[in-house]
């Protein structure tokens, strides 16, 4: 297991660290925003705020997610499934932004379940809630962003868990990305307490590059993206890259996360993170979290659910006749029994 | 407190049994088959073997080990393959997947293996297997996770399909799909399984009359069926006489009861939650336009789930509710 | 010799371009679709990009090269899996099956995934690509290679589904599906991959009359359309003046063409080559019942397949043919 | 790969044949048998009878098939998919059974593809027409088999071909089997010229225990068969054996044979197969045959068509009202329409 920092944080191989202060500092911050923006969710959803009983924290592998994301280039396409807010966040989507997605106040109106949202404009594609689901567009995508015509060289990356990895569907992935040679980066997160580098070895196995990890060393992960990732991007092959984290134990201390402090401890002492800079930044990210949080509440709140016409719009690029014929209906239901927000109120009794 | 809903109106199938909530139910059902014949054996992932991802498993493999409550890859496909085999080899297994969707994946296995081996064995062999899908929507569990899956399996030949229209019926209808000799897919609407009510007796392939009336009659089946009943008493109030029949049964469909009514009543409005295009509503009207147009007094109407994917947020504005239903109600008797 | 069936009745539409079969003339809307935007790729499994297995795509890697003919492993939910990501970053990928039977085991990723991105994405990804689907039986090719696929595929929402009712149309249709920016399954009849006729202009959703008549509605689409044209030319010899109608589009469907044909004959017949049960012609019939039953003057018969598997040995008998067509319309039109 | 016959068929490990004379031979007959009904089965489609045109000769695998079908128990449940003449041959379906299986004049009435018939007197399961999807159901088999109360010990087999190892089904079959410790028996024929022994080293790597075979060496196949069968049956595993074949080329002559010679070669060179013996056993062959595939023949081209209410039977295990309905309908129609033969003809006019 490829490892940097050690567990107390302190650099085992100097030579192998590329990042930028900025950089590590930039990874530290991430991880803690995502615990925070988490840990606000899951307040949300135990209010029963927003639909959002499918959410799922990332707890234990944003750091992983961060550092990974922020090793990449800005347009390679990213891929996720469920489990994945560190990345829309390292990617530079604001937390205004990410609380409404869930809760379903902006374009996409929660449709889909929380953490799943598009955003083109930080090259994350939508995600899939079935397991594995993103694996093998992520490997399509590779192949056509690397046909020629496609002005610079991306590459695809596709996020997912063990869960993801049990599916017969990333075997598929995996030989396809050997069939196309697609420029396409597998990253999956595992439990450092499971079976250790076995996901690496399939796919080796499979004739795809792969380096397994030490996924709560931060440095560990910027380091091996970033080096796979050029490979993957000039040669034009597929490569994966297993990070081993260690998962909060259910019902555990969310609050503990040797991830962070691995990377805190090893700040600490290059002087990069003096003790009122860490407290700047934990102060910073509580303002920004509960502010978004209470922002996107509101906005929920005001509306509960989509406007009537929206539940009609984006079937497909035009309205059908069938679907304006149920749109029409909804309204003049509306009208006629008064459209209450309640649908109980709404029965004629 | 409980409304006992499904006990009206007041019915001889209706046993003296407490009420208890549709998962229960279930689960007393597959106990009581698994008591009377050992061929019968659970299969699924080991959220479904350790209690079930909606509870209607629990306590199954303390009780019965895990070789007759065997837990499988998490491989929808391997799933079926396997319940498929053991049926080769005689057993009678009942698969029970998280999801409902989880199956449309390997509708293969399921509608050209499974459903059409008794066919093109000639009948020498074939798959007597139960296959347990949560169906629908309610839970807010996203477009990926709500469908109800009548409109892919409910004309698939050589496959039954049932669906649950409340806690009543369950237990009766899964200890009669483990016992028939044919894959019988059960339809357990999530919505559902926490509702409570006590047993009756339900057939395989028959519809229930629950509610008799003259002026119109209601057709609706799975999670429909609350709508629909709330919808009954709504319209009593209103001096109109509904009679709602639970189809219970989506294939083969009981089309003399369907028909029976329509030709007393004259008037029919269709509830279906899944969406309208193309679903199960359109085939009890087709038949109806088929069978009874004579006796056809007015447009025959169809409240459905829209004809769009079902959103997790707002999911209450996808379903239809007692509203939808009253006002078609009116519309058909208005005519 | 071959005759010129599409041609009937003249019309405006065709254009004077030789017959060809419906092979040739997908084969010339690929080609014309992939010279004119190199985003158009075609992909597939060997057989698929050599040729394809109805011959539909040869010639083409030849001309365009292996990368816009793309070879890819013989799993169709790879398959479909690559035309979403292709699509994600911008391409309009055309994926051809060898048998449309074969996406049965990826319909989660077709139903879930590619159909309904839009939706859930609120409108910001989107997935433009061509699935083509060789349907239906008359190749003998047994009950797990011959489905119409039309019952599982045009009641989901987000996916566009359309049939080639004969060859007249393969070309315009193919056209016009890869310059759709929904995802579109062309369902192309087997049994039609031989037919000649000369090449006429469709549109995407829209139901095409091909013969008009007062008398009563013929409704029909896929491999059942030359079925139902023989039907037409009988029926004008018995002095009964059919209006045929080609839906061309599943979904979403051309109910004002459909209601207003109904409106004008008062009599109508569904013929479907699928089995009954569920099937789309159920929706056609639930579309009239709902919206037009004032002007419905007799049953709405369905002839279809039977509700049972399409067997190898004597499939004749189990597709709709012209006799069957001809009793539900003497039927209708002595009611 | 593991041989036994050399190419010219001598016995390179002398040791390792516990085949009787008798086997051998009727290995030998059973090759010769089912290479002669496939070809009369491609003459039948070549003039068009039956709806053949999906049926696929075993040409190159019927000597293993048939050497390996004799090494198994006859109560081992076999599947299979297309393409396995010399299997239901070897298990003992008559050639009258065969051909009227083919056609359509038995009990399924051809309701399926050629070569799928089941055959429970034989323990031979309804075949399916798509790649791979026999060997999961032979899994679930083969664990159901195994569990107590079943009397004896018997095994589940599957045998495919290359097509059914690209699908993803194979690899869920290799991973379901060893989660469930099923013994299951995978036979799968490959092509001697393509990549050597990848199925066998596919299944080790998945846990299963696996051997590389010469498939053309019928003592190999017998042998092998037995031993890991019995290993398979005693210890409640998985096995794979892979049977590598010369199939003829496409177009080439289908005469030639070099597994029938081999194994013919070395019964000669041990007087067990004088030539007027083996004279004898093609000419009982071939009057078997050419019977065999005329009375089919008469059989189908007297009732060319399933009968009617056939067509409506066992959908279901019994009835339902809408199949009677349309059984109903169908006489009717044929009542009042004459009921030609020729569906053209059955138009009104
Ligand atoms: C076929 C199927 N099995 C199980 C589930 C439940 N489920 C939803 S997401 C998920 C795990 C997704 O795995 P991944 O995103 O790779 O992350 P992990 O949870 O393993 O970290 C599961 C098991 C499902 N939706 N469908
Ligand atoms: C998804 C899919 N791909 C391809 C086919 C065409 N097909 C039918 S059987 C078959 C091969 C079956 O493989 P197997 O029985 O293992 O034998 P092989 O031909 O490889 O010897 C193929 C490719 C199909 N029916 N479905
Ligand atoms: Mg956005
Ligand atoms: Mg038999």
């Amino acid at each position: 297991m490829k490892q940097i920092l050690d567990r107390d944080g302190h650099l085992s191989q100097a030579d192998a660290l590329t990042a930028s202060r900025t950089e590590l500092l930039e990874i530290y911050r991430l991880a803690k925003l995502t615990r925070r923006a988490d840990e606000e969710m899951l307040r949300l959803q135990a209010e029963g705020l927003g639909d959002l009983s499918f959410f799922v924290p990332s707890f234990g592998e944003e750091t992983a997610h961060v550092a990974a994301t922020l090793a990449l280039e800005f347009d390679d396409l990213i891929f996720r499934g469920l489990r994945g807010s560190g990345i829309a966040l390292a990617r530079g989507v604001d937390l205004h932004a990410f609380f409404a997605a869930a809760l379903g106040c902006d374009q996409a109106m929660g449709r889909s379940l929380p953490g799943l949202s598009a955003e083109p404009e930080f090259s994350i594609c939508c995600g899939s809630a079935r397991p594995a689901a993103s694996l093998m567009p992520a490997v399509g995508a590779a192949r056509a962003l690397a046909l020629k015509g496609q002005a610079q060289p991306r590459i695809a990356v596709a996020f997912f868990g063990v869960g993801s990895t049990q599916h017969p569907d990333f075997a598929g992935a995996l030989e396809l990305a050997t069939h196309l040679e697609s420029p396409v980066l597998f990253l999956a997160t595992s439990d450092r307490q499971g079976p250790s580098g076995e996901i690496a070895a399939r796919a080796e196995n499979a004739g795809v590059s792969a380096e397994y990890v030490d996924g709560d060393d931060a440095i560990a992960v910027f380091e091996s993206v970033r080096s796979l990732s050029q490979i993957v991007r000039q040669d034009g092959r597929p490569g994966l890259i297993e990070m081993a984290v260690e998962f909060p134990e259910p019902g555990g201390n969310p609050g503990s996360n040797p991830a962070h402090d691995r990377l805190g401890n090893f700040l600490k002492s290059e002087g990069l993170l003096p003790d009122d800079l860490s407290r700047e930044i934990n102060r910073a990210i509580d303002r920004e979290v509960v502010e978004a949080r209470d922002a996107a509440s509101n906005l929920k709140t005001q509306e509960p659910r989509p406007p009537s016409e929206q539940i009609f719009a984006e079937v497909l690029c035009r309205a059908s006749a069938d679907l304006e014929g149920q749109d029409q209906n909804y309204r003049d239901f509306d009208a006629e029994y008064g459209g209450s927000e309640d649908p109980d109120a709404r029965c004629l009794l | 407190m409980t409304t006992d809903r499904d006990n009206f109106p007041a019915d001889p199938g209706v046993d003296n049994r407490p009420m208890s909530d549709m998962a229960t139910q279930i689960l007393e059902g597959l106990t009581k088959a698994m008591l009377a014949d050992d061929k019968v054996l659970c299969l699924g992932n080991e959220t479904e073997t350790q209690g079930g991802l909606f509870g209607a498993t629990r306590g199954l493999v303390e009780d019965f080990g895990p070789e007759r409550v065997l837990t499988l890859p998490d491989n929808p496909r391997a799933q079926l393959a396997t319940a498929l085999g053991m049926a080769h080899a005689g057993l009678r297994p009942v698969l029970s997947l998280n999801f409902g969707d989880d199956v449309l994946g390997a509708l293969d296995i399921l509608c050209d293996d499974i459903a059409t081996l008794r066919y093109r064995s000639g009948g020498q062999n074939s798959c007597p297997m139960v296959l347990r899908l949560p169906s629908g929507g309610g839970i807010g569990a996203g477009p990926a996770h709500s469908r109800d899956l009548a409109r892919e399996l409910g004309g698939q030949a050589g496959l039954r399909v049932v669906a649950c229209g409340s806690a009543a019926t369950a237990k009766s209808l899964i200890e009669q799909a483990i016992r028939s000799d044919d894959p019988v897919v059960l339809l357990e609407p999530k919505s559902l399984y926490r509702e409570r009510a006590a047993a009756r007796v339900a057939e395989l392939d028959r519809a229930l009359v629950l509610h008799q009336g003259d002026d119109l009659s209601l057709f609706a089946w799975g999670a429909a069926v609350p709508v629909a009943r709330e919808a009954v008493e709504q319209a009593a109030e209103l001096g109109i006489e509904i009679e709602l029949i639970d189809l219970v049964s989506i294939n083969p469909l009981d089309e003399e009861t369907i028909l029976s009514s329509l030709r007393k009543t004259g008037r029919g409005v269709i509830v279906e939650e899944g969406s309208k295009r193309g679903g199960i509503g359109a085939e009890v009207a087709a038949v109806i336009a088929e069978r009874a147009i004579d006796s056809l007094e007015a447009p025959l109407l169809r409240v459905a789930g829209w004809n769009t994917p079902l959103s997790r947020c707002g999911e209450e504005l996808y379903r239809p509710d007692c509203g939808r239903v009253m006002r078609a109600v009116e519309q058909v008797i208005d005519f």
